[in-house]
């Protein structure tokens, strides 16, 4: 199977092509059949490919499948071509999975939508791209996928086009992942032009010898790259589209903008980590974007009444969490915490999504309240996803956090003050999950008693999914269950072939009391965390109200969301679109056009003043012969 | 003094000779043809017509002066004598039916016609100043009667007022430069001033420096050169349109051919100077032509200073005072004639019952009204406007070629610039033709095609 | 005997006061004569040149020049007839209905 | 020379020309008949141009099909032609585009519809010609007689101000291509100074080694003409009156073709011939192209008349592919090339899907539509991957030809391609902000529920086009190879030519020589 992995994306690709020709004809349950069954089969293949893999010695871990010639100009060849390697093989598994169990919810999520075939014609089309993205074996095909996951972004985000608040979100995401993508592409550019080739294999190999560590190529092309995770990991500056990104479906939003695409980022700097070896620089601007991004985004959580908009911050906080871990070197940790965060953030939107659907669409946590009875199924797996994100210890949450966390303090890229704001960052995690569950499932409630009849279960094609999700997001930890807790890091090992030549070495010099201490120190900030989330939303619900009005500026600063939106809109949106007014309609008017007409105009003007000459008085003929015959014989004589 | 009595070789100018007895042919011919049935003389003219072309054909090739040396049998007079035999032979067939509408049928026409062309052929065989000069002046005498043909039209009566003053006041010009190159030179015989002029230290004559500037005048006047341009709307407009046609090509052609016999045979020794003369009043005529036409609203005014606008061209290919300025002036002629000659003859087949479609707005709708007379109307438009693949096209493409040979590339730049310029007004008329509805003075019900137009 | 200069001198005097007169008088009839004094300016210097060329030709052409100017007066004067019998006028600046 | 031993070259320039005379000679009053005819030769065509491609010879860069007759002996001119490819593209663009443009007419075209195709088929005639000539007369023939039937096309079926319209496309066009005479003729005639012997053989031509200042003018003569017909920023001003005043097809053979013949001049003419003026000027046409580029997305994003936003969309996608052909290399160039190609297909195709909107609903004002995916789901798919793919989607045909072209620009300047790329963004800009306001949200206005789907005929029109969007932007390989060999020896020529002077004491009038100095 290892050499055919090829089949892996191609699978979806058929299913959405099936679906965007038949599914309108054939009906919902051929639709789900098809969609599910190929991300299914598309599952099954990548659990087999990694199966394979791990019979493979660990230094032979890796398979390229060249598919065919692509494109090609001049010494610019590029192959279409994929490859299947430890990290490939977890992100394979991660994404089909995830992919797979949201699908299967979505069949019952969206059952009622007309949009139901071009719904999973799209999401198909998603894993398609998402998986294409993780089994690049060139920038090229990378940036195909990048582009493509983008893409059913974009379409997912508006699929409710008649609400223009959707449409407005999906061009908002595409043109900011563009923002981004350019930044990604010269970053591509520049590879190609240092290095003569887009392969992993030649790029990566030849990075070292061609480039001095800390050198300014190398920097550029990380910090361009980094551009693009930017964008489409949204981190700082270019996370303003997430939080908008949620008029999408509920699953889509678990799925694209929580568990994976939204990854990709992080994916491409762990993948292209020989690269950012290099540059120490850059790997500082990751780790710090991301622990400024992971505080930055937590904090704004804390004050959101839309449950949708809370997790989207608190994934944009999550995300600054790996990138801080890619950016001290610690990339399997990194891509621990992508794991654990698929599982658990998948299942928030999901239980979120439930009960979205028992309220008929309410996303306002403070029209809820007491919904635990009502709902118990995705009350507790909503609550095991909230302290999986909190980092309850033994949930996943707990282990992939801490392992950043640690690194982040020991490596010799990372420090004190990344440690404390990871940790800070950790302590709000707590506050906010626990705020969402309190608010939306416990105290009194706060429904209109016409939403307080419809409330209901979700049917169990949505109940199985948030069951297994909460399954993985309680124990995905024990993938990673490090050394001094006696486990194997087996995720960890199983990557350790890719990373092989970055072993942080440096931390096996820490004494392992510090890594234990800190850990307790990890654990007190998350129940720190969630203790006042009881006090404010369960023991003293007043509290929170007084609190805003005590605290009035930072408050309004953290509801506005640090008017980032209304700043960039100021000093990009409107200056631009000004721009294109003045000259679309004067500079083009008055200049472009305005010469040239302006011109003829001349030209007619003088035919019609030039034409009065003719007076028709034969004697003024006779006078323009004379002068003529005057100037003539002039020129002449004085020549 | 011994009297040489030169050898007379009528044979060598038998073409010109031949439209001579033709005219004088239909002359006696009028008497005896009633009123009414005066196509019968049109007839005969063509029949003239095509003895001398026939005649220019088998002289084609030889060379020789006769008459000592006053007149040159050379391909040179025989193409322009074919030019203006085609100009001859179209604006005959144009006549006869639009004489008969517009109620002036009279043989005296078709005399005056063929005198005209007679005129035309001396000019351009002519190889001594005088004979061109008789030759202009029989050319101008018919012309100016063609011009005021219709009596009673008070506008060709002013036609050829205009045309007559301004003419005898050019031809005076003229002939004071043919005088004082015969003070300066001792001769008025072409080939005998470049014998003279090839001595040393002559050039610095002022008196044949006057002689040249007045001779340029008076050319001028004849091809409508800026400033000597002004009598050509008037006249245009003002003269029968089959007797414009006729004039803007032949009239035109005969100048040409006059002009750079002179010009180009006679006075090469001082080339340095007149071809910047020329060059800068191919500039000012060029441009003035193209510009001025744009803001006209009557179609033969139009044409007229579109065809001040050629002779602006024209002027650019002798400015380059070479031999292939010489071919492209001649193609460009022919190429012209055609042209110009179906425009004017699409002018002359709208005419009706004395009413002629000469506002630019009466030829609205004529797309759809008669699709193939406008389908030719476009066709000379396009070639009049040198845009390929037309004969307009080669012929500026010969012409600027040889400008640009000549090293004048500034002059060919400004050509083709004008060529745009008139490409509007050109065009203007495809846009009324074919992009405007149809007027309802001129709403004609048939759309047959009667006449024949040469694409 | 007078040097020939002077006889060109005095021809395109004549010459000049031809021209002058065409552009400052408005009778037709006028005008006309001034063109004639033009002619009559051009055959003084041909003349003048054959002879003091000592050549014949001046004087034939002369006669050439002669005769086309009796043509134009033929043609012109009927011209002029024609424009007074429709105008009542020989005033050319009343001749004004072509322009522009 | 001809592999086939078949003049097909002439057979396919031709053959429109007769369908044309067919077309008129067909009863008129039979419009099925008429339409029918013109189809039939336009398909003809397309089909008799496809041997091009089976027996095209991908490994060199010589001249194939090649015809070449004496025409004008004295003159030196010839009846030659030739493709290579550089050109084989485009030949094959635009027969395909005029067959897909004659057979979306169908129903648009009510008034003299006889007339109306012939034009057409006589203008294909033009569009084939001016990609086939390899001699220069034979060339610039065609070049100008194709905008009078464009200019009949615009001026006799156009929109309300058609005439306004037609006449500055004409003239304006017209004024460079005159000037590109004047560069012809003084070529002509250096050459002749040169080498002794009269010719317009492109081919000959080339091999001439011009002095830097020749170079230079005639440079600048010849790429006035193409700058105004890609259009170059800021020569511009025509193409959007023309494109919004033009029936549908014609804006569709607007956009897919004539504009190419700008940037095929420069590839074919400008280029080769005067390499060393190409290079000297590249920064300031590079400059000239970004500026296209922004500038044409930002005007765009301001367009109330969706045909006029595509119009300028068509300003900033011409100025990725001059910014591709002055990187002077092989991405660059394979990159502009096939993004002609690429520009081709979907502003051709986005062109006639505003015309088929148009035909339904009379308006081509954004604020008239939205939510139009409700009321015609499959039109809004076809707007939608079009725009997508002219957005330069990956996976979909612009990609592949803006990032070789991005490609070749970085290596040749990276500030070109960080500036280009921004082009990129803001493509996104206006295009998804034209969807949204016009596909999606909600489904206003009352005359845009009934609005009726594609009909078959018209799925028969766009299909074709969007199976080569995603086919080339899946598998380009086999559209990049053809031209690989020819842009390498172009490539080769560019930048081994123009370091000698030669031109010894030749001078032509008007060229300043003294300041040749300057540049040694």
């Amino acid at each position: 199977m290892l050499y055919q992995a090829w089949i892996i994306p191609i699978l979806p690709l058929l299913g959405a092509a099936t679906n965007a020709f038949l599914g309108a004809r054939l009906g919902k349950r051929f639709v789900s059949l098809v969609a599910c069954g190929t991300v299914g089969l598309a599952f099954w293949g990548s659990a087999w490919v990694f199966a394979d893999l791990t019979r493979l010695p660990a230094g032979e871990r890796l398979a390229m499948l060249p598919m065919y010639q692509w494109i090609s100009a001049g010494d610019f060849q590029v192959n279409f071509a994929l490859q299947v390697d430890p990290l490939s093989a977890v992100m394979l598994l991660v994404v089909s999975g995830v992919s797979f169990l949201i699908h299967v919810y979505s069949t019952g999520y969206m059952a009622e939508d007309r949009g139901y075939a071009r719904y999973f014609t799209y999401l198909n089309l998603f894993v398609f791209s998402m998986l294409l993205l993780v089994t690049a074996n060139n920038f090229l095909v990378l940036y195909v996928g990048w582009e493509l996951v983008g893409l059913c972004s974009y379409l997912l985000i508006g699929f409710w086009y008649e609400r223009k608040a959707a449409a407005d979100a999906g061009k908002k995401a595409f043109i900011v992942n563009r923002v981004g993508d350019l930044g990604f592409a010269l970053g591509v550019m520049l590879i190609f032009v240092t290095f003569g080739s887009l392969d992993y294999q030649d790029v990566f190999a030849g990075a070292p010898q061609m480039l001095a560590v800390g050198s300014v190529t190398a920097t550029t092309i990380t910090l361009l790259l980094f551009v693009g995770a930017t964008g489409k990991s949204a981190q700082i500056p270019l996370y303003v589209w997430l939080p908008d990104a949620m008029e999408g479906p509920t699953p889509v939003s678990a799925l694209i903008h929580a568990a994976t695409m939204v990854t990709a980022g992080v994916y491409m700097v762990a993948r292209t980590h020989a690269l950012f070896e290099l540059a120490p620089f850059s790997l500082s601007v990751v780790a710090t974007i991301g622990a400024v991004t992971a505080f930055y985004a937590a904090t704004i959580a804390l004050v959101q009444a839309d449950i949708k908009r809370m997790l989207a911050y608190s994934t944009i906080s999550q995300l600054g969490y790996m990138f801080l871990a890619v950016g001290v070197g610690a990339y399997a940790a990194g891509i621990f915490h992508l794991t654990t965060h698929a599982f658990f953030k998948a299942l928030l939107f999901l239980g979120a999504g439930s009960v979205m659907h028992a309220l008929g669409g309410e996303t306002n946590m403070l029209k809820m309240g007491g919904l635990r009875l009502k709902l118990p199924v995705t009350y507790w797996a909503f609550v095991v996803g909230a302290l999986a994100i909190s980092g309850f210890p033994g949930l996943s949450g707990f282990f992939s956090k801490d392992a950043i966390l640690w690194q982040a303090f020991a490596s010799p890229r990372g420090g004190i003050a990344l440690w404390a704001m990871g940790l800070a960052t950790g302590a709000l995690t707590a506050f906010y999950a626990l705020r969402a569950v309190f608010l939306t499932f416990h105290g009194e409630s706060r429904l209109t008693w016409e939403a307080e009849r419809h409330v209901h279960e979700p049917p169990s094609s949505m109940a199985l999914p948030l069951g297994l999700l909460a399954a993985l997001a309680a124990l995905g930890g024990y993938l990673g269950l490090p050394h001094i807790l006696g486990g194997s890091d087996a995720l960890g090992s199983f990557l350790a072939p890719v990373f092989l030549d970055q072993a942080n070495t440096a931390l096996e010099t820490q004494a392992p009391g510090n890594e234990l201490g800190l850990m307790g120190l990890a654990v007190l900030a998350a129940f720190l965390g969630m203790g006042l989330a009881w006090y404010f939303y369960l023991a003293r619900p007043e509290a929170p109200g007084a609190l805003a009005r005590r605290l009035g500026g930072l408050y309004a600063l953290l509801a506005n969301k640090y008017y980032v939106d209304e700043i960039y809109g100021g000093l990009v949106v409107q200056p631009l679109v000004a721009l294109a007014h003045f000259l679309g309609e004067g500079f083009e008017i008055a200049v472009i056009d305005g010469v040239v007409n302006g011109v003829g105009r001349t030209v007619a003007a003088s035919g019609a003043w030039l034409r009065r000459l003719q007076t028709g008085f034969v004697r003024n003929y006779a006078l323009s012969i004379f002068l003529g015959a005057v100037i003539v014989l002039g020129y002449f004589l004085f020549r | 003094m011994d009297f040489v009595v030169p050898t007379v070789d009528l044979g060598s100018i038998a073409p010109a000779l031949l439209v001579l007895a033709t005219a004088l042919l239909v002359l006696v011919g009028e008497l005896f043809t009633a009123p009414g049935r005066k196509g019968a003389l049109a007839v005969l003219a063509l029949l003239g017509v095509a003895g001398a072309t026939a005649k220019s054909f088998l002289l084609w090739g030889q060379s020789e002066t006769a008459f000592g040396g006053m007149v040159a049998l050379d391909n040179y007079g025989l193409f322009f004598g074919l030019i203006f035999l085609i100009a001859l032979g179209m604006t005959v067939l144009l006549s006869v039916r639009y004489l008969d509408q517009m109620d002036m049928d009279h043989g005296e026409y078709y005399v005056l016609l063929l005198l005209a062309t007679f005129g035309m052929m001396l000019m351009a065989s002519g190889t001594d100043l005088i004979v061109i000069f008789l030759g202009l002046e029989i050319l101008s005498l018919s012309l100016y009667v063609l011009a005021g043909f219709a009596r009673t039209d008070l506008r060709a009566q002013e036609a050829a007022l205009k045309y007559f003053l301004l003419g005898a006041f050019s031809s005076g010009f003229l002939l004071y430069g043919a005088a004082l190159t015969y003070a300066a030179t001792g001769t008025t015989n072409l080939a005998r001033i470049v014998g003279f002029l090839a001595q040393a230290g002559v050039a610095g004559n002022p008196l044949l420096w006057i002689a040249v500037g007045l001779l340029m005048v008076g050319f001028g006047f004849k091809v409508a050169t800026v400033p000597f341009q002004m009598w050509v709307p008037d006249v245009y407009q003002g003269a029968p349109t089959p007797v414009t046609a006729f004039m803007s090509v032949g009239a035109k052609a005969a100048g040409f051919a006059g002009f750079l016999r002179v010009f180009l045979y006679a006075f090469p020794a001082l080339s340095v100077d007149w071809t910047w003369l020329l060059a800068a009043l191919a500039v000012l005529t060029m441009t003035l032509g193209n510009v001025v036409a744009i803001a006209q609203g009557d179609i033969k005014r139009m044409l007229a200073y579109s065809s001040i606008a050629h002779a602006g061209y024209l002027l650019v290919a002798m400015a380059s005072n070479s031999q292939a300025g010489v071919s492209a002036v001649l193609f460009y002629l022919v190429a012209y004639a055609f042209t110009n000659l179906g425009a004017f003859a699409v002018v002359v087949y709208l005419a009706r019952q004395g009413q002629e479609a000469l506002e630019l707005s009466d030829y609205a709708g004529l797309g759809s009204r008669a699709p193939l007379v406008a389908l030719a109307m476009t066709t000379f438009m396009v070639s009049l406007a040198g845009v390929p693949p037309t004969a307009g096209f080669v012929a500026k493409f010969y012409l600027f070629g040889a400008a640009v040979e000549a090293g004048l590339v500034w002059l060919a730049v400004i050509g083709v610039l004008n060529s745009v310029i008139s490409a509007y007004y050109y065009l203007r008329l495809i846009v009324i033709m074919y992009m405007r509805e149809p007027s309802a003075l001129l709403a004609l019900a048939e759309s047959t095609v009667g006449a024949i137009f040469k694409i | 005997m007078v040097p020939v200069s002077y006889y060109l001198i005095l021809s395109g005097i004549l010459f000049t006061i031809g021209t002058v007169g065409i552009l400052v008088r408005r009778n037709a009839l006028v005008i006309f004569m001034s063109i004639e004094v033009m002619l009559n300016a051009v055959n003084l210097t041909f003349l003048a040149a054959g002879r003091y060329l000592n050549s014949l030709d001046g004087q034939v052409i002369v006669l050439l020049v002669l005769t086309v100017a009796a043509a134009e007066v033929a043609v012109g004067l009927a011209l002029i007839v024609a424009i007074f019998r429709s105008r009542g006028t020989t005033d050319v600046d009343e001749v004004n209905l072509l322009k522009w | 020379m001809n592999q086939l031993g078949f003049p097909l070259l002439s057979a396919i320039v031709y053959l429109p020309l007769a369908g044309a005379a067919a077309v008129l000679a067909v009863d008129g009053r039979n419009p099925a008949l008429v339409k029918a005819t013109a189809f039939l030769f336009s398909s003809l065509t397309l089909l008799a141009s496809l041997p091009l491609y089976l027996f095209f010879q991908a490994d060199t860069a010589a001249m194939q099909f090649v015809e070449k007759v004496p025409w004008v002996e004295s003159l030196g001119i010839n009846y030659q032609m030739g493709i290579d490819g550089i050109s084989l593209w485009l030949v094959l663009l635009t027969t395909f585009l005029s067959a897909i443009a004659i057979l979306s007419s169908w129903s648009a075209i009510t008034t003299r519809a006889k007339e109306y195709y012939a034009v057409m088929l006589v203008l294909e005639t033009g569009m084939i010609g001016v990609f086939v000539a390899t001699d220069l007369f034979l060339f610039y023939v065609f070049w100008e007689a194709m905008l009078i039937p464009m200019y009949l096309l615009i001026g006799i079926w156009g929109g309300p101000s058609r005439i306004y319209a037609a006449v500055k496309f004409f003239l304006y066009t017209m004024a460079g291509g005159v000037l590109m005479l004047v560069g012809i003729l003084a070529l002509y005639f250096i050459n002749h100074a040169v080498t002794g012997v009269y010719t317009f053989d492109l081919l000959e031509l080339r091999k001439l080694n011009l002095d830097f200042w020749a170079q230079l003018w005639l440079f600048l003569a010849f790429s006035v003409a193409f700058a105004i017909k890609v259009p170059m920023f800021p020569f511009h001003t025509w193409l959007p009156d023309a494109h919004v005043e033009a029936p549908t097809a014609g804006s569709v053979l607007l956009a897919g073709v004539l504009l190419k013949m700008g940037t095929y001049g420069f590839v074919r003419f400008s280029l080769p011939l005067f390499p060393a003026a190409a290079r000297e000027l590249s920064s300031i046409i590079a400059a000239l192209a970004i500026i296209g580029i922004v500038y044409g997305a930002l005007v765009s994003l301001v367009q109330e008349d969706v045909k006029k936003l595509v119009a300028y969309s068509s300003v900033s996608h011409l100025g990725f592919v001059m910014l591709g052909l002055f990187a002077f290399n092989s991405q660059g160039v394979q990159g502009g090339i096939l993004q002609m190609i690429n520009h081709g297909l979907s502003t051709g195709a986005l062109f006639l899907i505003v015309g088929m909107l148009y035909e339904r609903r009379h308006t081509r004002m954004i604020a008239d539509f939205g939510g139009l995916w409700k009321a015609i789901p499959l039109f809004s798919m076809a707007l939608l991957v079009v725009s997508l793919a002219s957005i330069g989607l990956p996976g979909l045909n612009g990609f592949v030809g803006e990032f070789l072209i991005l490609v070749g620009a970085f290596r040749h300047d990276w500030l070109w391609a960080a500036f280009g790329a921004t082009g990129v963004i803001l493509s996104a800009v206006y295009m998804l902000w034209m969807l949204q306001r016009m596909v999606f949200g909600e489904l206003k206005s009352q005359q845009n529920q009934g609005l009726r789907d594609l009909s078959a005929r018209e799925v028969l029109v766009l299909a074709p086009i969007i199976v080569l969007i995603f086919l080339i932007g899946v598998y380009p390989w086999p559209f990049l190879k053809p031209m690989e060999a020819s842009t390498q020896a172009l490539l080769a020529e560019v930048k081994s030519k123009g370091q000698v002077l030669v031109l010894d004491g030749i001078q032509a009038e008007g060229i300043p020589m003294a300041r040749q100095d300057l540049y040694r």
